[in-house]
């Protein structure tokens, strides 16, 4: 019965946004750029949420410290607007017909803050570091599948075997297997290029401390230098003038810690120049407003989604799930919490990622269909009006973590609509890593969450039948098959089909329930030039190249 | 003279000054030290002392409401504190105490009935039904109305509660009452309807007491036998006529012709002591009176002196008599 | 000789008819006359009412959404306007009330039943038992509340605890962490109390523990329980709110004043939707306010102090 | 004297064990732990990954064991490193507490200078308006919840009149220095220190008033006016000298306050104080910290306490410390 | 005729408290004459004290109030002079010694400081000077070792040195007229025989009067010239001591001698009276002892009794003297 006439209208108008990868809504009225933005010629200033501090790559866990150290060090491979790896510290690489060696040819003119050149070791430590058995960082190496690292990290070799230094500025990376997702590895934050001098002065196998230790005190080859770390308050970093792409146009860039109260009237005076906020219709008004700030929105690259025990009764029968699809309304939970900024989304890839499937089902709200086929699931409702298969209610305990704002919105509605279906749902929120326990102990009957997605589209350890974050027991012979091959197969046309198809099987067979994919949002302001923001860039891998009017 | 009731041989109660990382005893103060005595059937025996002297936790000790540090205490020949703790609290209401302070010895939140009555009732004494009577009994022994009963004890005033402690002890027919300064925290004129009741009860029951107080001249009235206290020590006792009239040891003289006489027309030669009472933590070496007496020797300062009889039931502490 | 005791009571009739005043009624008619506590009592009263009675007036249940009208202001139709999801404000605010006022009851509850239980133990037993308990409560007054709040929060959400059962657990939490006060409280008022004479008394009669314990120390603790409990409601009902502000207390839907000012979490909706959590706000303040007063002016009711 | 304080001293070692043996195991008895986060932002991680990462943290260990581990270190004086951080947890806290400190002395001064007089005023005209609205102010600044006064302020004070900054601590980028940066720091902290002035206030506001009319009852304030003193030097010598010997209780149980931060009020206004580390902690599971920073906490605690008492004897010729 | 220093004319001191008025000095008179001792005996809420304080006009305000009357001090009335004039007067012209010396004490200042400071405000003396000043008046009432007390704080005092440095306080400035309420009364009997000796010493050296308030009969006989019973916040009787014990005339009086057992003679039975004070609340206008008086009429229940004159210097307050004379 419900469903807004007015909010439906504006989100109409903003629907064609999602297909492509960037909207830029331009300042309407730059001349309102207040003084204290102006004044500041040559320095630019960056809204974070509060960093951790740690100013290692290989060690960042945030990634608001990332946003910091993609700056400040350098990559193999940058990336291109969709994501695809172009040319970065090695000018050009090569896979061999098997997929198994990869040889990367290194510039001769990229160099440390020091002055000291990047080789193939510098190269190489990173990837030491990573496998050493004391590391303790987010990276797993391992899943690049690096001939050698298990090894190196057992204590069973001294060096790794796949990664062999052919001279200075050649270095060569041998796999166990195929994996068509690797290439994405050297353009991310896991491989950064690591002085092997500043840092591995203290390293020995088995003991990365010394490392630890320049944690506050970075040292890399990307366009800024550090120069101080102002805990909770600001990052300073400064232009690193023999940078191989050129001098950046700006001298100075900070990041200051901002917070969701903060930000935004942060903006608005004009103390910082970019940052990133949440979408909503009360926050573009209000960014619109100020008329000096141009606003770059993309769809963000992930989905949001309810997951189901495949293996409670209730569950296991896809009809099952399809009717949860449809009964419902999932726009509705959408409008509410992001007011025209994001779509209901159909299946776990992007609308802007290269594999997207746009011919799904797209399971409109639909009640009678949705009791229809629970009915001929074998859910009939009972004298109380709960329907019942083999003496079984079907009642749904939903796991919800809390705050989220989704769920606030979306709890109400499941429970109105499925109440309608004659089901009961119950919700029980809870601190986020309750949920996370709850999925992984697999007593989570059904929960809300969302899945952030990398450039490559590979999602084994989610769908594949026993993957390492398919807690809910999922299980799908055809699934499974298409997730191999989509990672054996390293010819890009050939892999889009393999997903697209994987795409159409997933919204058949609904594993998840798939929510909605939002946008994310980066107003800049209008002095600041030459930054473009795409789902797969931020604006970290144009600041050497920004220009302050 | 009738039989004893109460024997009291060496009572000795020290409370542990503790202090210290590993609260460590570093002394004691000495509240009673070694104090022997007998009060028969029937008798008042008066106890006065200045405050602080030990008289309160004399009468306590005796009772075992606080625990001895050595001695012995009989009651109809038994020591009492032999007693297991549940065959003590069976005792309990052949010895009875009235409290100096009216004030806080009744629960403010229990109806003078139930004040009254509870121990019966705990102890079984009489049937449930019964007990309201005999507390209406007691309450009009005790000089007040039955319509009293059911009310608070901040509905009194301080001689009617002194009634309800009374009332209290008495219901429970005791042989021995320690009455440790029942009228000091009572008004002239309500203190001798209190002396008085005290005395026609006793007359009544056949009550022994033994009387503490400081005012001299209420005990003289109330005893049969006068005790005097000295930091923690008897330092003479004897019946009161002859206490009265002959007091032997100085201090007992000093306190006496210390009290005031609410006689303008007599005017008496007052011994005035110098200095303050000795802390009972610290009391001075020898007789304790030494540092304030007139008759001071050298002995006094050195040698505790012995508590002998000099007259027939009359004994003191002193080395100069 | 019969001696009769001759006191001559003093008759006097307008006293005989008089009901006996107890000291409740005694505290009652003090109370009365602090103006402070008589208008804390009536606005607790009040807020309790409209709590209590005030949903079933409305035409609006806690849940009831409707899309058709989110985010409008106070009007006619809704009083206090509506939230995101076009629930209206001021029936969640009444079941809000309902929620946060049986918080602070039950969490203070606990606290006296542990709190009251532990401190008269400690305070009549004295000696080892003393000691440890006293430890625990030293142990338990350092530990830091606001932390220890939200990891009891999250280990909440790991027992099965099912959700209607939550707010009990977590007034279950707010007692547990608050009782050590309750319990300084009590075993002082019971150790100041054995040294009364009334307690000696008992030891004097003979009375059993059991009727020391429950006839004359417990009830002589009442007063300072009342008080300490009065105010604990009200510090029950912050921290409650404080705890739902951070998304750990009361979980939406179910409505608490804290959640439901934790929805607003932007500079645009503080500024642009007043309705959603100034009411809230003002609710949780009045009613902690209220209860502070009363409690403040029952403290000076009971002080034997003021009674000169 | 030195006795006692040696005493109270030994005594907290078994409170502190206590302490830290019930946050450990609440800690870890929380759902999740550091990994389960890490995960949630690296999807990708495989479950080999995990378990190395729990074996380095000796998560994988039975509680009692992880807690051997912690307690070892921290008799040594090693609290071990921050999970989030990755920097030794005393430095991490070094580097934040201090913003705290700064805020919080600055209200808790303010609140101690605005409170005595309006307290002592109260109580020597108690019943009159004066003291009625004092009283009813107070009232409110012990009532109100800390996140909702903060809201109000920024409503009213950053959005509607944008006198104040919404948050932070320096101006972006200043290089002011000195007395600029002082005054810059200042204008950032105008809004929260308000709020926890405001709270605080109210708190000493009732003790003083509270305790003033306790002292000015006392037969010695019978005794100086008897003596023909002024008014004046009656309530603000003879009254007040007895009366803010409470507060130092008071003050006492400030000190840890002092370092603990103001965990919500920090949060909403971005200061950086150790209020916000410790909730992320919280929700990281970052147990090294998190014990670091309660440990601090329950040693300031009980240090307060002691100071408060050892203050209180100094300041109370009467007290003789045990 | 000595001179008189004060002179209390109709005095009517109410408290107005929340349960109804208290009249804790009703209608009371009296005079304090050049070098004299009164003494003013009656039991506890009788209003002695509240007299002694009118005096001064100390009487808490809220909610006390002197209603009526006259107090002259040296022929002027207290009770128009401003609260400047009433300062210099108060522990220098008027000091008191009150019951409590360890409350009446400031704990946080020393025996010194709060001795020196009458010095200080009442005879401009240096703060140096004024600490020599206390040892000597230490000295002066019996402190041995004055030096070293004088930096001691009330609390390490006993309580006899407290009382005595009380009376230090109060005789500091030479006062006109020492007001002693209940001094003795928290004290032992031979500490109070010193006290007493002291007060009388320091009477005659000083040459000033004396307002004793007591409930102890002894102490009034012992010390006073003059004395004053009250009962029920008015004046009963009052006559100069030797009359008064000789002769007494008012019931209450004569139940107050002959209850107090007496050391040099034995009594078989104590006289009592009976009954009990009556709550101080609204007070009926009838004699407030009737109810508890042997001769007790009709005319004492519906009448209070004026205080009449039966000889030169003996007042009482009863129907049975006098022209209303009901025997
Ligand atoms: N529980 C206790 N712990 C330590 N010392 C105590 C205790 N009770 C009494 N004392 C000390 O024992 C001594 C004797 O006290 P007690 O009360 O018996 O004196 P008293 O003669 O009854 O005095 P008063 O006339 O004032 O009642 C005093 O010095 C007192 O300080
Ligand atoms: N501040 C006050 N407020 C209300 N009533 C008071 C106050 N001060 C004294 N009164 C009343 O005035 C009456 C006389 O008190 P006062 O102190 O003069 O008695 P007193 O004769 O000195 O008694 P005591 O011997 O106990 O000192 C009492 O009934 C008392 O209740
Ligand atoms: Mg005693
Ligand atoms: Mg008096």
């Amino acid at each position: 019965g419900c469903g807004g006439s007015q909010t439906t209208k504006t989100v109409q108008q903003k629907g064609d946004l999602s297909s492509k990868l960037t909207e830029v809504m331009q300042a309407e009225q730059p001349e309102k750029n207040p003084d204290l933005a102006k004044s500041r010629k040559d320095t630019l200033i960056i809204g974070v949420n509060t960093p951790d501090g740690v100013l290692n790559p290989l060690y960042a866990d945030s990634d608001y410290d990332n946003r910091i150290n993609t700056v400040i060090f350098d990559y193999l491979l940058g990336k291109d607007p969709q994501g695809q790896p172009v040319p970065g510290v090695a000018e050009k690489w090569e896979v061999s017909a098997d997929g198994l060696e990869y040889t990367f040819h290194l510039r001769k003119n990229a160099a440390f803050h020091d002055g000291s050149p990047v080789t193939a070791e510098d190269v190489a430590f990173s990837y030491y570091i990573l496998s050493d058995s004391s590391y303790d960082g987010p990276a797993d190496v391992f899943s690049y599948f690096i001939k050698g690292c298990k090894a190196y990290h057992d204590g069973k070799a001294t060096t790794i075997e796949g990664i062999q230094i052919i001279d200075p500025y050649t270095i060569k990376f041998v796999l166990e297997k195929p994996n068509a997702s690797v290439i994405y590895s050297f353009t991310e934050y896991f491989s950064p290029i690591l002085s092997k001098a500043y840092y591995g002065k203290d390293y020995k196998q088995g003991n990365t401390e010394g490392i630890k230790k320049l944690h506050r005190a970075p040292m890399g080859s990307g366009p800024y230098k550090f120069v101080q770390y102002k805990e909770g308050i600001e990052t300073i970093l400064t232009a690193n003038e023999s940078y191989w792409r050129g001098k950046p146009k700006i001298k100075n860039v900070i990041y200051k810690a901002t917070n969701e109260n903060t930000r935004i009237q942060m903006l608005s005076s004009g103390e910082i120049d970019l940052d990133e906020v949440t979408v909503n219709a009360r926050n573009v008004a209000q960014l619109k407003s100020a008329g000096f700030l141009t606003i770059q929105m993309h769809p963000t690259n992930g989905y949001g989604y309810i997951a189901m025990n495949i293996a409670n009764p209730m569950f296991s029968d896809r009809k099952v799930r399809q009717a949860l699809a449809y009964g419902l309304n999932r726009k509705q939970v959408v409008d509410a919490v992001y007011e025209g900024y994001a779509d209901v989304s159909n299946e776990p890839e992007s609308k802007v990622g290269w594999a997207f499937n746009p011919d799904v089902n797209p399971y409109e709200y639909n009640l009678e269909k949705a009791a229809r086929m629970l009915d001929e699931a074998g859910w009939i409702k009972g004298a109380d009006g709960i329907r019942e298969k083999d003496g079984r209610k079907f009642i749904i305990h939903f796991t919800a973590s809390s705050p989220n704002p989704v769920n606030d919105a979306l709890i109400p509605v499941a429970k109105q609509n499925y109440e309608q279906l004659g089901i009961q749902f119950v919700p029980e929120q809870m601190e986020f890593n309750g949920v996370v326990r709850k999925q992984k102990s697999g007593e989570a009957e059904m929960f809300f969450m969302a899945w952030g997605l990398n450039t490559d589209p590979d999602s084994t350890t989610i769908f594949k039948t026993r993957g390492t974050q398919n807690y809910l027991h999922y299980s799908n012979a055809k699934v499974d098959a298409l997730l191999e091959k989509g990672l054996a197969t390293t010819n890009l046309a050939e892999r889009k089909q393999v997903y697209q198809e994987l795409y159409k099987e997933l919204n058949e067979d609904l594993p998840y329930i798939f929510m909605y994919q939002r946008r994310d949002m980066y107003p800049i302001n209008a002095r600041v030039k030459g930054i473009s923001i795409s789902p797969y860039r931020n604006f970290t891998y144009d600041l050497w190249q920004a220009e302050l009017l | 003279m009738r039989e004893p009731l109460v024997e009291v041989e060496n009572l000795k109660k020290y409370f542990p000054i503790v202090k210290g990382v590993f609260s460590k005893t570093v002394g004691y103060v000495k509240a009673v030290d070694d104090v022997s005595f007998t009060i028969r059937k029937g008798e008042t025996l008066g106890l006065v002392g200045e405050s602080g002297c030990g008289k309160s936790t004399l009468g306590r000790t005796i009772l075992r409401l606080l625990d001895k540090t050595a001695g012995k205490v009989f009651f109809q020949g038994q020591d009492l504190y032999s007693y297991k703790k549940e065959q003590l609290r069976k005792l309990r209401p052949k010895l009875q105490i009235i409290f100096q302070d009216p004030y806080s010895s009744l629960n403010p939140r229990m109806t003078v009935e139930n004040i009254i009555g509870e121990a019966l009732l705990d102890h079984g004494l009489v049937p449930k039904n019964e007990v309201r009577d005999k507390v209406l009994e007691a309450i009009q022994a005790c000089g007040l109305a039955s319509y009293h009963s059911k009310r608070y004890p901040h509905e009194f005033s301080g001689g009617q509660r002194q009634r309800i402690g009374i009332a209290r002890a008495l219901i429970l027919n005791p042989e021995f009452i320690v009455a440790d300064e029942p009228v000091s925290a009572l008004d002239v004129s309500i203190q001798s309807q209190i002396i008085n009741m005290l005395g026609d009860l006793q007359q009544q029951h056949g009550f022994s007491y033994l009387f503490i107080s400081h005012d001299l001249s209420v005990v003289k009235h109330i005893s049969h036998r006068v005790g005097v206290m000295y930091v923690g020590s008897l330092v003479e006792m004897a019946t009161k006529e002859e206490l009265y009239s002959h007091p032997a040891h100085p201090y007992t003289k000093a306190l006496l012709s210390a009290v005031p006489i609410p006689d303008p027309a007599v005017k008496r030669q007052r011994i005035l002591l110098h200095g303050d009472t000795p802390n009972p933590s610290n009391p001075p070496p020898g007789c304790k009176f030494h540092t304030r007496c007139a008759y001071v020797t050298p002995r006094c300062k050195e040698e505790v002196p012995a508590y002998r009889e000099i007259a027939k039931d009359h004994f003191v502490a002193c080395h100069v008599i | 000789m019969e001696a009769k005791v001759e006191v001559r009571v003093q008759s006097n009739p307008a006293c005989k008819q008089e009901q006996a005043v107890s000291p409740g009624r005694l505290v009652w008619n003090r109370l009365r006359k602090n103006k402070l506590a008589v208008s804390g009592l009536v606005i607790l009263l009040a807020i309790a009412v409209v709590s209590v009675a005030g949903p079933w007036c409305s035409p609006y249940t806690m849940e009831s959404m409707d899309f058709s009208s989110r985010l409008t202001g106070p009007s006619g139709a809704h009083l206090l306007g509506t939230d995101h999801l076009g629930r209206d404000v001021f029936t969640r605010l009444m079941y809000a009330g309902r929620i946060s006022l049986t918080i602070g009851i039950v969490a203070v509850l606990i606290e006296v039943i542990i709190g009251g239980g532990l401190g008269a133990v400690a305070g009549f037993y004295g000696g080892k038992v003393d000691g440890l308990i006293m430890r625990v409560v030293d142990i338990f007054l350092c530990l830091p509340f606001l932390p220890l709040l939200i990891v009891l929060g999250a280990i909440l959400s790991d027992f099965k605890v099912s959700p209607q059962y939550r707010i009990y657990m977590v007034m279950l939490i707010l007692g547990l962490v608050a009782w050590p006060v309750i319990c300084r409280v009590v075993r002082g008022q019971i150790l100041s109390l054995r040294e009364q004479e009334f307690m000696q008394a008992t030891e004097a009669v003979g009375l059993k523990d059991r009727r020391k314990i429950f006839h004359h120390l417990l009830p002589n603790t009442f007063p300072a329980i009342i008080v300490a409990a009065t105010l604990g409601i009200g510090s029950a009902i912050l921290t409650e709110s404080a705890l739902s502000f951070l998304g750990l207390g009361v979980m939406p839907p179910t409505a608490s004043w804290g959640n439901m000012i934790q929805v607003v979490n932007d500079l645009y909706s503080i500024q642009h939707y007043s309705w959603l959590w100034i009411p809230p706000g003002v609710c949780i303040l009045l009613t902690v306010m209220a209860i502070n007063l009363f409690g403040d002016g029952l403290r000076d009711a009971l002080d034997p102090k003021l009674k000169k | 004297m030195r006795q006692y304080i040696i005493r109270r001293v030994l005594q907290m070692i078994p409170v502190l064990f206590g302490v830290s043996i019930i946050l450990y195991t609440l800690f870890t008895m929380a759902p999740g732990d550091v990994v389960t986060n890490m995960v949630q932002s690296n999807p990708k991680m495989s479950i080999e990954k995990q378990e190395q990462l729990r074996h380095l943290y000796h998560l994988d260990e039975p509680q009692i064991v992880q807690y051997g581990y912690w307690a070892l270190g921290a008799i040594q004086g090693d609290f071990g490193d921050s999970y989030k951080y990755k920097q030794p947890v005393g430095k991490v806290m070094n580097s934040y507490i201090w913003n705290s400190f700064y805020l919080g002395l600055a209200s808790l001064v303010a609140a101690v200078l605005c409170a005595i007089p309006i307290g002592v005023l109260s109580a020597t005209r108690q019943y009159s308006g004066f003291d009625y609205f004092f009283t009813v102010v107070a009232m409110v600044g012990i009532s109100i919840p800390s996140f909702f006064m903060t809201m109000l302020l920024i409503k009213w004070l950053a959005i509607d009149l944008p006198i104040f900054p919404v948050g932070g601590m320096i101006t972006t980028g200043s290089s002011a220095t000195g007395f600029a940066k002082f005054i810059d720091v200042i204008y950032h902290m105008a809004l929260p220190f308000f709020v926890l002035t405001f709270m605080e206030v109210a708190m000493f506001m009732r003790y003083t008033r509270t305790s003033m009319l306790e002292v000015i009852r006392q037969d010695y304030i019978r005794t100086a006016r008897a003596k023909g003193l002024g008014e004046k030097v009656v309530i603000y010598k003879h009254a007040m000298k007895n009366a803010l010997i409470p507060i130092i209780t008071l003050l006492g149980i400030s000190l840890p306050v002092l370092f603990a931060g103001a965990i919500i009020t920090e949060t909403i206004f971005s200061w950086p104080g150790i209020g916000p580390v410790t909730l992320l902690a919280v929700n990281n599971r970052d147990y090294p910290l998190l014990m670091g920073i309660n440990m601090l906490l329950a040693v300031l605690t009980l240090v307060g306490n002691l100071l408060a008492d050892v203050a209180y004897a100094l300041a109370d010729p009467r007290i003789r410390l045990k | 005729m000595a001179e008189n220093l004060v002179e209390f004319k109709n005095v009517k001191t109410y408290f107005f408290t929340e349960e109804g008025t208290v009249k804790a000095v009703d209608d009371v008179s009296f005079t304090i004459q050049k070098g004299q001792t009164l003494g003013v005996v009656g039991e506890s809420g009788c209003g002695k004290s509240v007299a002694a304080m009118s005096l001064l006009r100390l009487i808490p305000n809220p909610p006390g109030q002197i209603i009526d009357g006259q107090i002259v001090f040296e022929g002027k009335n207290v009770l128009d002079l401003s609260e400047e004039e009433m300062r210099s007067i108060r522990g220098n012209d008027i000091s008191v010694i009150f019951q409590e010396p360890m409350t009446s004490l400031n704990p946080v200042f020393t025996i010194g400081e709060q001795i020196g400071e009458v010095l200080i405000l009442h005879q401009n003396m240096s703060p140096a000077a004024a600490t020599q000043k206390a040892v000597e008046i230490l000295k002066l009432v019996g402190i041995p070792r004055a030096e070293e007390i004088v930096n001691c704080y009330p609390h390490e005092l006993s309580g006899g040195m407290r009382q005595r440095a009380m009376i230090a306080m109060a005789v500091a400035c030479n006062p006109k007229l020492l007001i002693a309420d209940e001094p003795t009364t928290a004290l032992d009997v031979t500490i109070q025989a010193q006290i007493l000796d002291l007060m009388r010493g320091l009477k005659e050296q000083l040459n000033s009067a004396i307002m004793l308030i007591t409930h102890d009969l002894g102490v009034i006989a012992e010390m006073a010239d003059y004395v004053v019973v009250m009962y029920c916040g008015k004046v009963v009787e009052a006559a100069p001591v030797r009359e008064l014990f000789a002769q007494p005339l008012h019931p209450y009086t004569t139940g107050l001698l002959e209850s107090k057992p007496a050391i040099h003679q034995d009594t078989e039975r104590l006289y009592s009276i009976p009954g009990q004070v009556p709550n101080p609340l609204n007070l009926p206008a009838d004699c407030h002892f009737s109810p508890r008086c042997g001769k007790a009429c009709a005319k004492c229940q519906e009448q209070e009794p004026p205080l009449i004159t039966v000889s030169e210097n003996h007042r009482v307050a009863c129907w049975l003297y006098g022209e209303g004379n009901i025997s």
